[in-house]
């Protein structure tokens, strides 16, 4: 994705359907960096293709004044790669829940990184499933108990920075609802990222999950004799995940590692950004070496008829090893 | 291993009755091996060369699902004219290892012949081969040893030409002049492997001249009958994945993704071995993978499809129901097998039907079509494409192993008069400047509610101007979701009113296909894959038994073509329904439209296809008997 | 917002004409309010106290795909006898806010009643409102303000309340004694919420003496008719997910799988939120692992289901098949929704009965259950178990939105002749020892194909000397992979039997009920949900109308009662089938089980449920002018 | 899993149905194992559940002479961990192949990590679907073609141990087919494990994978100026796994970085062994401290009918709430 100077207002961006959210729910400022992000980047609406999940986050694509697919439930990673490969031209955009990416849909997110297609893949991440009243995400840590459960989560969280990378994922940042600017940058830098790209965005569910509120994010936290916010800027903390040489193994290895060792890590602080970043080519490079027709245009745009609409395919190599 | 039926084809010869003075006019040949070996190359090989001596060939592959080690075998039926179908007795076995010998000795006719390698067996061993049968030895091991001679290569090493051998033979026996074979191999083995062609001409040379000095080999039979070469190249050999394939590419099919699984995958993988026409073929993690990546390319405009088999379709449920509601033209196939659950995934049967017609929660249109053989493939494939974006609603390709796997020989595919219909589909407005992008950021009406059709104007995905939206939800027209009722019901009525429009505008022909004369004593019904044995039994009986029968093939059977097929149905002096399943699906089917319950009924669930031989049989068996259910169990 | 049907409510009063100078008969009350603001326990609270007080009710509910904020709303019907549907007409409007009044003013009766809060409503304004309708405005922040006074909170604190105030003055009106009301809180609010009770209490208090002091207060005609207090827990007040969990747990289900879904996850979280009864309850990743666990944890015995609705029922075909071949007893519950895809995710629906019937591609058994009611569906789901095991397949509960989330109140369960079938179940055999472990080895023919039963005996994953395999393959007597047409065709055939024998042995009256006089003007048939407005409906046409109506209620839709069924509606003179869907999808299947089309439907897709008004209204229509299709829209 | 003595033979493991695989395939091999594994454990046959996806390697429950289950492709884990809840006294084992568990199957591999129950999972590892004639399994690196493949796989290869490791796994191994007793002990091991365990294992097929051959893996190859062996035991390479204590959040952590390091890395030599292993409570650990009943017996066992067949469930605190 290439972007260029903006030509439409962060408004325009915005659909004329309001949002149905709790008050405080973290999907309102998700989403207005969503819109925000593709105004900024100068993207025709019109050449974006957005799409959700199912869930109280997969509503989202009615909201942005783009084209917008509300798919189904954990399908959205699908649907998504289909438009992508059809249509590169479009700036293709994902997002969803974390029950709808980590749960039902880890198939596809695990096969998503296999194929590092150029889209963006933004979860919604509040430990919960929101429209379906508050049962446990696959992000929720085991023994938590926010008031929507009736037991501790019995089954352990699972930590979608760890996965993506063992996943082949080639963008992984996250970032948090309530911090509209950094989050904003980072769903900027994850489109522009010319590879499969995650933003885990935490995002707090005032309704069902009041262990990680927005409050709790507010709060400063005691590390080593000090006292800091809870939330960390990667940077600040001196990291850098970016690797600046794909084909030097050993910086990959290195960033690897340290991509792994922190997102593990159990600090006091929950760091933000960008955790690892490197250039690969896309699946859609790969189909264009071994398919002729992709040099010169894109595979909607391939030619099969004329002006009469008939059919201009010759079977002819297709059809010769039948003939008798 | 003896076969499941109690009849043995032996005593059914009649029927088919082949050979007269001038020669055979129906042969069946068989060769057998363990999977791996190299029989479905050897298949290729007879079948290519009978075809070039200017036959028609019906070949059919029986396999296990494994890949190597376990029996197989191919049948491939030789006929003066086109031929639809294979028959049970075999007029000449050719096994190069003793269990295909074994296997199948039983099914030789009474004055056929086997082909053996007296080294792996003794004919005297064999307890279920008639006596008649004519025995050719041929000492696969010694003719190796001389090729290897002379291409200074060891036995073991061209074990693989014992299947070249088998076929010369054959050839030699059933009277297919040499040059066939020779031809044959020129066009199996190309490229890289064109050096192999000496290899195989010289093994075949040795078995061709060897067997024409070994005794009885002027006594057989079933030499067939002289015919002339076709016009070169005026047919295709070929089976149902790749006249599938073909077709897609014909009807601009651009993107393919899929799950391997058989009979599916073969389709799929030809799409991928012809890089130059640059289809997208991508491999996908599982169904769900497939059919939704397949619908989210289709809302760009892309034709695109997906191709599986039943444990595949299962998980494409919620993807169809998401295409339907939201209008979006996507092309599945299902090639049935064998079923329920894994199955007998490398066998045949029509089991699907019913699933396929209500595949998905709720109501949504979908059209199912039912090809009966490799040509009406390719026609029902091509305009799969059309009709989905005709009436932007999912269409159902409902096939079966038979058709995937079986090569038929046929006319080359017409491609004149093929047009593409990409139904109402609009570009950006007229009021769209490229100057001004802000006329770009237009919202349109996808989902208008129109006046006088349920078709609304269709935009895709990244056309300026036609900014709107899909959901799963039911939806408003531009696209969000709503829970209104006043919105609810005209929208549902809308999409589910498609189905009237397709019944009124698909060609009749498309529909269903009558066959046979207007007026007759029986009246056959059935769907896919079986009409060709069908069809071919009707000319038996006309022929043997002056018996007048007609056919009614339902083509299309969702939606339902009630109004034709009513009227044939309550004319019917004797109806008789023909399926490849236990329960009679397409029957259960044709009551549910037409309130007729059909009263005899021709199924066998064996995960074998219908031969005519059968077919012929269980007719009579009902017209004599008044047999309710003739349930068909022949085949290894 | 206009109602959807063209006729309001107001017009066919007469057929719920049920004020009488002794007090009115049947009474509907309606709440309504924003998504999350507490409409649910108002309901409930009304509900209860008016059951407390002797009355019975039928309480249903209509809410958004929405966590918060959009407008949902609660109809309870109250009578002095059993109840079983909802009406159109309300005859008591409350409403604490100004969206309410405004949406379902067109609902009230002439003379019906509207309780507002002045402070958010101007009556005047409410333009369909009818003149006659008496307004009694509550000063809820005036009564939340002086309840603050005496609990020390602040007005905003206790906005909950208002739920409380509008429930108390309504009481109140239509003459439910506040001792009822003190009941119902007291055992609404327990354990850790009991505290909530004086709060309560008190804002009622205030409530059900303001409005007596209302002008036109006494000039209410719908206060209820007097009832005497039923015995006290004879009946239970419940809604269908509840009901389905309570027989689970009764029928000894002691593994619940599920992904959660409206309208099935309530059901799960309640036998979550009951550990004490041990039954492990998993949330799994997806259906797939819902369906592929139960069937799992049933091979070791154990009795095991999931519940789901449509979008998850889509991704279990493949297990089902699987359980299918298998012989695995599991029991699958799909409540439908509005379809289809994602649908109308909260609202009424019966269109998944076609998919349910037909999921899984290949032929296998399934017994599928459509329950009526809450009643219904705790035998049905309790009997489901028995099925399971005693055909040792897969049973379906097909229910719906409405019978999982609306109210009833109904006699207690009878628990009493209650009984577990087990099926043919073997333990460990007779010649196992376990001082001899070599005698746990044997080998156990679990799919034995017997003579005289298709039932074989099962044993279980775990049992010493009972080893066997199984495989989604077909497979021989042991359990391992065959492709033999010799064995494949008996087992099939098998498998396929135990419908016969299902249909043979289940009780005719779980197959289907027949309600109302042997002969009659009119035959209904329909199946599931619809049966309460149905019943009610006779009832009202047989008082009001002198028409006697009679109904065929299909409570085993596969495999299908024909016997019992054909003479009952080849014997009907007016035949009219009834549906909650577009496709009438019952009257496809009678017509494919009995070949009789219905000429006369009722159907409804709105996403709304039934009503007993509109069902006389619409047999009426029938009646009068042999409409054949009434599509019903009423309800917001 | 507490193993006691051998009471029978490995061979009495072995079921009477011969294996129909290729020549040379390494799925005999693992066979072997299994059955030598259950046999020295001393394990009752039948009290062994032994679960397997669809694929070549599927059809390997029917080669033990132990309960077995062919299940469904992919679905082999969500099998296995019902009939491992429902009747935990058994010893659960789940097998298939690459295609089945880390393709089709991910989400349920994902989830299963989550779940930690006392199962082993042994995923036989071709880089192929063998049984649907070669095309690329999930760990099939980009840009290989075996010979079964048209053109040269365009999706990257997942690392499953990484994968494993990311999802909760608290045993993860990887063994080689041609190595009896390394899959041997590794397999014994892994069942031994109280928790959820992966074995991985390298497994040559002749018939379509050329790349990775039983000749490949019996190599040298020439590391730091050494001629080594390309399969190196992880222990020979001073490599430890195994967590002692954890409790101890900086031994957890610095395992885990050292597993994903060790996964990650690009070595010349393939390293087999126990990448990782930890002693968690399990799912049903968790039931167990929830639901009473579990205290003195399983979930199939709990009574719920009399002699008569009478229910005995006393629906009283259920049914307490609606009750009027
Ligand atoms: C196949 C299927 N199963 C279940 C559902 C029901 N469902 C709707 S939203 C949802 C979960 C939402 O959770 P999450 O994805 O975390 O999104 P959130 O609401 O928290 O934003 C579920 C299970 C569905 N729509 N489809
Ligand atoms: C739902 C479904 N899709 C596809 C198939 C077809 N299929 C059978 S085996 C197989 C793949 C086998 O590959 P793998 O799991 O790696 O096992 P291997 O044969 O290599 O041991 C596939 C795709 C199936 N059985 N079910
Ligand atoms: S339930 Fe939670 S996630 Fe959903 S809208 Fe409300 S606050 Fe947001
Ligand atoms: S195809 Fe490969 S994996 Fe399958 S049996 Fe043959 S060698 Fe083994
Ligand atoms: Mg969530
Ligand atoms: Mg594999």
């Amino acid at each position: 994705m290439v972007s260029s100077a903006p030509v439409f207002k962060s408004s325009q961006i915005k659909s004329d359907v309001h949002p149905d959210w709790c008050a405080g729910c973290g999907d309102f400022g998700i989403t207005n960096a969503l819109q925000a992000s593709v105004a900024e980047l100068g993207l025709n609406p019109w050449e974006v293709y957005f799409f959700t999940g199912v869930g109280c986050s997969g509503k989202t694509s009615h909201y942005l004044n783009v084209y917008g697919a509300h798919t189904l439930h954990g399908r959205v990673l699908a649907f998504a790669a289909g438009a992508k490969l059809s249509n590169p031209k479009l700036t293709v955009i994902a997002a969803g829940g974390d029950g709808d990416g980590y749960g039902i849909g880890a198939g596809h997110f695990v096969h998503a990184g296999r194929r590092n297609l150029d889209m963006t893949y933004v979860v919604f991440n509040n430990e919960v499933y929101g429209l379906t009243k508050g049962q446990a995400s696959p992000t929720l840590a085991k023994g938590a108990q926010p008031k929507s459960l009736a037991v501790p989560n019995p089954q352990h969280g699972i930590n979608p920075l760890a996965m993506a990378l063992a996943c082949g994922y080639t963008f992984i940042a996250r970032t948090y609802a309530f911090d509209q600017k950094h989050m904003k940058e980072t769903i900027k830098k994850a489109i522009e990222h010319p590879g499969m790209a995650l933003v885990d965005v935490l995002q707090p569910c005032p309704t069902y999950n009041d262990l990680h509120t927005k409050d709790y994010f507010s709060e400063t936290v005691e590390a080593e004799g000090k006292t800091l916010p809870r939330i960390a800027y990667l940077e600040d903390l001196g990291y850098d995940g970016v690797v600046q040489d794909a084909n030097n193994q050993g910086e990959v290895t290195q960033k690897r590692a340290q991509c792994f060792e922190r997102v593990n890590r159990m600090d006091v602080q929950t760091p933000i950004g960008v955790f690892y970043q490197i250039h690969l080519p896309t699946y859609y490079d790969a189909m264009r070496e071994n398919l002729p027709g992709l040099k010169d245009t894109t595979p909607v745009n391939l030619p099969y008829h004329d002006a009469n609409l008939i059919p201009t395919t010759d079977l002819g190599s297709a059809i010769e090893e039948f003939l008798v | 291993m003896s076969p499941v039926t109690t009849k043995n084809s032996q005593e059914n010869k009649s029927q088919s009755e082949a050979s007269s003075s001038k020669g055979c006019k129906d042969f069946c040949w068989m060769i057998g091996g363990p999977q791996g070996t190299g029989v479905d190359s050897s298949a290729t090989l007879f079948a290519r060369a009978a075809a070039t001596a200017g036959y028609w060939i019906y070949g059919r592959r029986e396999y296990h699902s494994n890949i190597k080690g376990k029996h197989s075998y191919f049948q491939v039926r030789v006929k003066p004219d086109p031929v639809l179908s294979h028959i049970d007795p075999v007029h000449l076995l050719a096994a190069f290892e003793h269990t295909t010998a074994d296997y199948h000795a039983f099914e030789v006719v009474p004055d056929g012949a086997l082909i053996y390698d007296p080294q792996a067996t003794d004919p005297a061993t064999l307890q279920n081969l008639a006596p008649g049968v004519l025995k050719f030895p041929i000492e696969f091991d010694a003719i190796l040893e001389a090729v290897g001679k002379e291409f200074d290569k060891t036995a073991t090493q061209l074990s693989i030409l014992k299947n070249a051998i088998a076929v010369a033979a054959s050839c030699a026996l059933c009277g297919i002049e040499f040059s066939a074979i020779e031809e044959a191999l020129g066009m199996l083995f190309t490229g890289k492997k064109a050096k192999l062609v000496p290899l195989n001409v010289a093994a075949c040379k040795k078995s061709y001249d060897a067997i024409q000095k070994l005794p009885g080999f002027s006594d057989y039979r079933y030499k067939l009958v002289p015919v002339e070469k076709q016009k070169a190249n005026s047919r295709v050999l070929i089976n149902g994945n790749q006249s599938t394939a073909l077709a897609k590419l014909k009807a601009g099919c651009r993107m393919q993704t899929y799950y391997s699984i058989t009979p599916a995958v073969d389709e799929c993988i030809f799409l991928e071995e012809h890089p130059e026409y640059s289809t997208v073929v991508v491999q996908c993690e599982d169904e769900l993978a497939a059919v939704n990546m397949a619908i989210g390319a289709a809302t760009t405009g892309i034709r695109a499809s997906t191709s599986t088999s039943g444990p595949g379709f299962c998980l494409m449920a919620e993807g169809l129901g998401f295409a339907g509601i939201n209008e979006i033209p996507v092309v599945v196939f299902n090639y049935m097998r064998g079923g329920p659950s894994t199955g007998l995934p490398t066998r045949q049967e029509q089991g699907d039907l019913l699933f396929s017609i209500h595949t998905g929660h709720g109501d949504f249109p979908k059209i199912l079509m039912t090809p009966g053989d490799v040509t009406e493939e390719f026609e029902d494939s091509f305009n799969a494409f059309n009709d989905a974006e005709r009436y932007q609603t999912p269409v159902i390709i409902l096939s079966d192993r038979s058709i995937a796997n079986n090569t038929m020989c046929v006319p080359r595919f017409s491609e004149d008069g093929l047009k593409i219909d990409r139904g109402d589909i609009v570009g950006a407005p007229e009021n769209y400047n490229e100057a001004d992008p802000q006329s770009g950021l237009q919202i349109f009406p996808r989902f208008r509610i129109k006046e006088n059709t349920p078709i609304s104007t269709r935009a895709v995905a990244g056309t300026p101007g036609r900014i709107h939206w899909l959901t799963g939800d039911e939806s408003t027209e531009i696209g969000h979701i709503t829970e209104d009722p006043k919105i609810r019901i005209p929208m549902h009525e809308k999409r589910m009113k498609k189905l009237e429009l397709a019944s009124r505008e698909i060609p009749q022909a498309r529909q269903y296909s009558f066959h046979g004369p207007k007026d007759a004593t029986v009246t056959m019904v059935s769907w896919g894959s079986t009409k060709g044995a069908i069809l071919e039994a009707m000319g038996i009986l006309k022929t043997e038994h002056q018996l007048d029968v007609n056919f009614l093939q339902i083509r299309m059977p969702h939606p339902f073509p009630t109004a034709y097929v009513q009227p044939i149905l309550e004319k019917a002096k004797l109806l008789i329904n023909v399926e490849n399943n236990y329960s009679a699906q397409m029957a259960q089917l044709i009551q549910m439209r037409t309130g007729i319950a059909i009263p005899h009924h021709i199924l066998k669930w064996s995960g074998r296809p219908m031969s005519q031989t059968e077919m012929v049989s269980a007719i009579l068996d009902i017209v004599n008997h008044k047999t309710e259910k003739v349930v068909l169990s022949y085949g290894l």
